[in-house]
């Protein structure tokens, strides 16, 4: 039965990926590929990974969907070309190369999961997940979070001279419609507390900063859409420490490991747990901010205005 | 008794998908796009109410209850503005349209579809 | 366990905050100050190794690999790891010198681009695990695509969104690989990968995700068939962004083509690869030469000179991974010093080029007759530089030619020989090209265009200083061999001289 | 066949998919949309390897999971910028305000 659910996902997963790549018309494409990244998270689920599951819905699929959507506004539609026959065929060996690769996959299957189990309890974390990202391999989280903010630079570095230091148009109308602006008082309420339990449930259960940090943006963008806030000013200071609050938190935390645990990236031993979600929180923090600045795009608005 | 809760629930699931699938129909036979969301606003809660009421009895807890309603409500919430917010879009194409017919104003470079 | 191995990655990203938090020109110089750090954090590196004759590790966090993550520093990563952070203080001192341009973003986003590209190679150089050099390379493409379209021209932007596509089609492939390996293994350690693959000859599997990395990499270092995007990216950019990209950006996945190929892939197996790397080198040399000969804007030459000179590490593989004792090693120590010393040269040229277009008004090379005169000392750089992509003597790239030459004769592979030679016509035909007319009286008609402009000494002085940096490896006595080798494993060139 | 093994398929036909998005797109949104899909093929094929790691009491092996999420953040970074790059290229195409700064007007 349930081979059965997993066999119809997977076929509508490819019927997915098939739809975003020869759609007609970017549009298409870009609503395809939402529709192709919830069916993503289905098969995570599906795969025991309910962390990736909700991050893949939030930001692969949801923050990446919106980024998409106002692309395709300010950028002409391109002609897709007609089929390539030669492209297909490439395509169609790429697959079944990596076919024979998965079924030649060892048995029984290599795996960390004892080592994780083992290092586990020590950091009194119940979230094998989190355990990995912020403690075992914490130096990816911390420089994972430096290439978010460096895509922040990115992008802004992308404006008119005049404007580089001033606020991304805002995404409403002026004024705001009704509709949006009441959804913006009566979701935003409710998705923040939904992301800091994402948040704090994250230690012992799936979730954690990235998923939280999605879902705050999320409500922050739907703020702005609904007209309850302006987009900031890039160059306040405010705004700044909380892009930082996070890559640098956490290199701060890095450091003063050195003092209490006697290695960079330690924790204090018996303090491991409030440590991490001292951690969380400014990566949250900076995670929430930064997506949300990348989805307003480069300051166009000019300097005093 | 569980018997009956079982039929219960397959009975409200089924309903439910079976509002989806008209949803679904709706969304790609209708012509229009304010019929289009007003089928699928319709059916889909409608889907949604039926299906957390046929999986109620069988929620393991309270607290399992509780969230599937609480998503319920956030559903219907999230897709009534949407609906609005769609619709309003809409008809704000459609004005700009017209006008654009008798010369009012000038076509906008990426007006919304 | 060595601090200074944490330090190199981290302290550059200190410097992030001065710059968020404070006005662009101190934030600049607070940059400029941190690269100095990572300079000496990188030279107190090799010295350790030097002094200690091991390579330096550090488990971070406390957790060795496999769960955790390991850094490392042998010889050949110090090296590397010395070359780019003094290439980025010169840079970071030009575009101080230089008052950071016309745009008001170019000192503050310049600067976080520079010190996250600090970061990125160091952790390049030094990760020894491959989700991790992932995330390095990762960081170097969101530092470096930003530098090519600092300034906003048309132009720009279309060179940096194909240099993005490419480099992010090259994360993909090498991401597969690495997905691939895990499957395999279950772990992404370098040091346990290599005992493991030891064990057993590779699988299919293995050699398949070799060879995705493999691509990946290619396409983000801009090896032959993959260069497209490297001519408009790296003549577009403002020159010391150019300089940085040129010289240091594309070395990582090159460093990282190496280490793949001679720590992580068996002998034979690495032996059975070199021969194509090879012959995409080869091809690099004598078709993107060929191109740079026929170019008329300076700064597009010096680019497809950087495609072509990308050529020569690969012709490396196969004389390195003959295992013929110590002409392999030659072969070795050659292709790394040709890494280093074409570093030095490509942003002393680089820098000179932009000295001299502004100088000019303009690079196009028909109308460079009297640049000479104008701005000698760039001129003077661009050719001192130029001697080492030529493989004139005195200058590294003489002595790291010399030593690929005489290991490929030695090894019976004419065909290797032929083509550094005529590689080195090449660029002794392009850069002598850019020099004879730059020395050349301006024509009497043209006498009143040539504008009065002149070249400013602090940053001429900076590209001089790299040129020299360049001309002084080729004094090195021949001991970079045991430095180079320090942590290195022995199997790939058989015995040490 | 397992379920497991069936999502490592449908991870490399996406994959493919991905691929002839690549090869095949005509303009640059539709090459990001393919990187897009093809990362999501590899990232699938990631966790079926996690799930065949299955051990310790975990329903999967935990550090490939988190390899993924670190790998979408980072996913949609790439297309983030590769979409502002797209869309201030036609700006600057398009407009015929120049782009140097010295005479700007906002719409």
């Amino acid at each position: 039965m349930s081979l059965l659910f997993d066999a119809a996902l997977c076929l509508l997963l490819v019927a997915g990926a098939l739809g975003v790549v020869t759609a007609r018309g970017a549009r298409r494409a870009v609503l395809a590929f939402i529709g192709y990244g919830l069916l993503l998270g289905l098969a995570w689920v599906r795969l025991d990974g309910l962390d990736v599951a909700l991050t893949e819905i939030a930001i692969g699929s949801g923050i990446s969907g919106v980024v998409l959507l106002r692309a395709v506004r300010a950028v002409p539609e391109a002609p897709r070309p007609g089929t390539r026959p030669l492209a297909a065929l490439l395509s169609v060996g790429v697959a079944a190369a990596l076919s024979v690769m998965v079924l030649a996959l060892p048995e029984p299957a290599p795996t960390r999961a004892h080592d994780v189990a083992a290092a586990l309890p020590a950091t009194d974390l119940g979230n094998p997940v989190t355990g990995v990202l912020l403690v075992f391999r914490a130096l990816d989280t911390l420089l994972e979070k430096v290439v978010l903010l460096l895509a922040l630079v990115g992008v802004w570095a992308l404006s008119r001279d005049p404007s580089w230091s001033g606020r991304p148009a805002p995404l409403s109308s002026e004024p705001a419609s009704a509709p949006s602006a009441f959804l913006a008082r009566v979701l935003a309420p409710v998705g923040l507390l939904v992301g800091l339990y994402l948040l704090w449930v994250g230690a012992d259960a799936p979730g954690g900063a990235f998923q939280s940090g999605a879902v705050l943006a999320a409500m922050g963008l739907l703020l702005l859409m609904g007209g309850q806030i302006r987009p900031p000013r890039t160059s306040s200071p405010r705004l700044r420490l909380l892009l930082l609050a996070g890559p640098l938190g956490f290199l701060a935390v890095g450091f003063s490991g050195w003092a209490t645990a006697g290695v960079f990236l330690g924790y204090p031993p018996g303090w491991e747990k409030p440590v991490i979600i001292a951690v969380e929180v400014a990566i949250t923090i900076s995670i929430a901010v930064t997506l949300c600045l990348i989805v307003l795009g480069p300051p166009s608005a000019e300097e005093g205005t | 008794m569980s018997a009956l809760v079982n039929a219960f629930t397959l009975l409200c699931v089924a309903a439910g998908i079976a509002f989806y699938a008209a949803g679904t129909l709706g969304l790609v036979r209708l012509s229009d796009t304010l019929s289009r969301i007003h089928a699928l606003t319709k059916a889909d809660n409608l889907g949604l109410a039926l299906i957390v009421l046929g999986l109620l009895p069988q929620a393991a807890s309270l607290l399992d209850g509780a969230k599937m309603v609480a998503v319920w409500l956030l559903a219907q919430l999230a897709s009534g503005a949407v609906a609005q917010v769609m619709a309003e879009a809409v008809m704000a194409e459609a004005v700009m349209a017209e006008a654009v017919e008798v010369g009012v104003a000038s076509a906008p470079g990426d007006g919304p579809t | 366990m060595s601090a200074l191995l944490v330090l190199a990655v981290t302290v550059p990203l200190l410097g992030l905050a001065p710059l968020f938090l404070l006005r662009p020109g101190a934030g600049a110089r607070i940059a400029v100050a941190v690269l100095g750090v990572g300079c000496a954090i990188t030279g107190a590196i090799a010295v350790q190794v030097a002094r200690t004759g091991q390579a330096l590790h550090y488990f971070v966090g406390g957790f060795p690999p496999p769960l955790g993550v390991a850094l490392r520093a042998d010889g050949f990563s110090a090296a590397m790891l010395c070359m780019s952070a003094m290439v980025l203080l010169l840079t970071g001192l030009f575009a101080i010198a230089g008052g950071g341009g016309k745009a008001p973003r170019m000192p503050a986003a310049f600067f976080t681009l520079l010190l996250a590209l600090s970061s990125a190679l160091n952790l390049a150089f030094l990760a020894q695990d491959l989700f991790t050099l992932y995330v390095a390379l990762e960081l170097l493409t969101f530092a470096a695509v930003p530098l090519v379209c600092l300034e906003g021209k048309a132009g720009q932007l279309s060179a940096a969104l194909t240099y993005l596509l490419f480099a992010l089609f090259g994360s993909v492939l090498y991401l597969l690989g690495v997905v691939l390996v895990y499957g395999l293994f279950g772990t992404l350690d370098l040091a346990l990968l290599a005992r493991r693959l030891a064990q057993a000859p590779p699988s299919g599997t293995f050699i398949a995700a070799l060879a995705l990395m493999s691509a990946g990499l290619m396409a983000k270092a801009a090896l032959f068939p993959l260069h497209l995007w490297l001519p408009p990216a790296h003549s577009g950019a403002p020159p010391a962004a150019s300089a940085v990209l040129s010289a240091v950006v594309i070395k990582a996945p090159l460093f990282l083509l190496v280490r793949l190929w001679s720590d992580l892939a068996p002998l034979p197996l690495a032996q059975a690869g070199a021969p194509v790397l090879a012959a995409f080198g080869a091809l690099a040399i004598l078709f993107c030469g060929v191109v740079a000969l026929a170019q008329d804007r300076l700064k597009l030459l010096i680019a497809y000179s950087t495609a072509a000179q990308i050529g020569y590490l690969c012709l490396m593989f196969p004389l390195a991974a003959a295992a013929d004792g110590q002409w392999s090693a030659l072969a070795w120590t050659g292709g790394t010093l040709h890494l280093v010393s074409h570093a030095f040269s490509k942003a002393a040229m680089f820098l000179a080029a932009g000295l001299i277009a502004e100088a000019m008004g303009h690079d196009r090379l028909s109308g460079l007759a009297g640049a000479g005169r104008v701005a000698p000392v760039s001129v003077a750089a661009f050719g001192i530089g130029g001697l080492s992509l030529m493989g004139l003597p005195p200058s590294g790239g003489f002595i790291a030619k010399v030593m690929l030459l005489t290991s490929a004769i030695h090894q019976d592979a004419w065909w290797i020989a032929l083509v550094i030679l005529a590689g080195g016509l090449l660029a002794g035909a392009y850069v002598l090209r850019v020099v004879v007319i730059a020395l050349q009286r301006p024509e009497p008609a043209e006498a009143g265009r040539v504008p009065p402009a002149r070249e400013c000494g602090a940053r001429a002085g900076i590209a001089l200083a790299l040129a020299f940096a360049a001309v002084l490896l080729g004094f090195l006595p021949l001991a970079p061999f045991a430095f180079l080798s320090i942590g290195r494993p022995l199997s790939w060139t058989g015995l040490l001289p | 066949m397992t379920g497991v093994t069936l999502f490592g398929l449908a991870g490399a036909i996406l994959a493919g998919c991905g691929v002839y998005g690549l090869l095949s797109a005509g303009g640059g949104l539709g090459r990001i949309l393919g990187f897009n899909v093809l990362g999501g093929g590899v990232f699938l094929i990631f966790g079926a390897v996690a799930r065949r790691g299955a051990a310790a009491g975990f329903h999967a092996d935990p550090v490939p999971q988190a390899l993924v999420i670190t790998g979408i953040v980072v996913a949609f970074c790439a297309t983030a910028l590769a979409l502002a790059l797209l869309v201030r290229l036609r700006e600057v195409e398009a407009g015929p305000a120049p782009d140097d700064g010295k005479r700007e007007t906002e719409r």
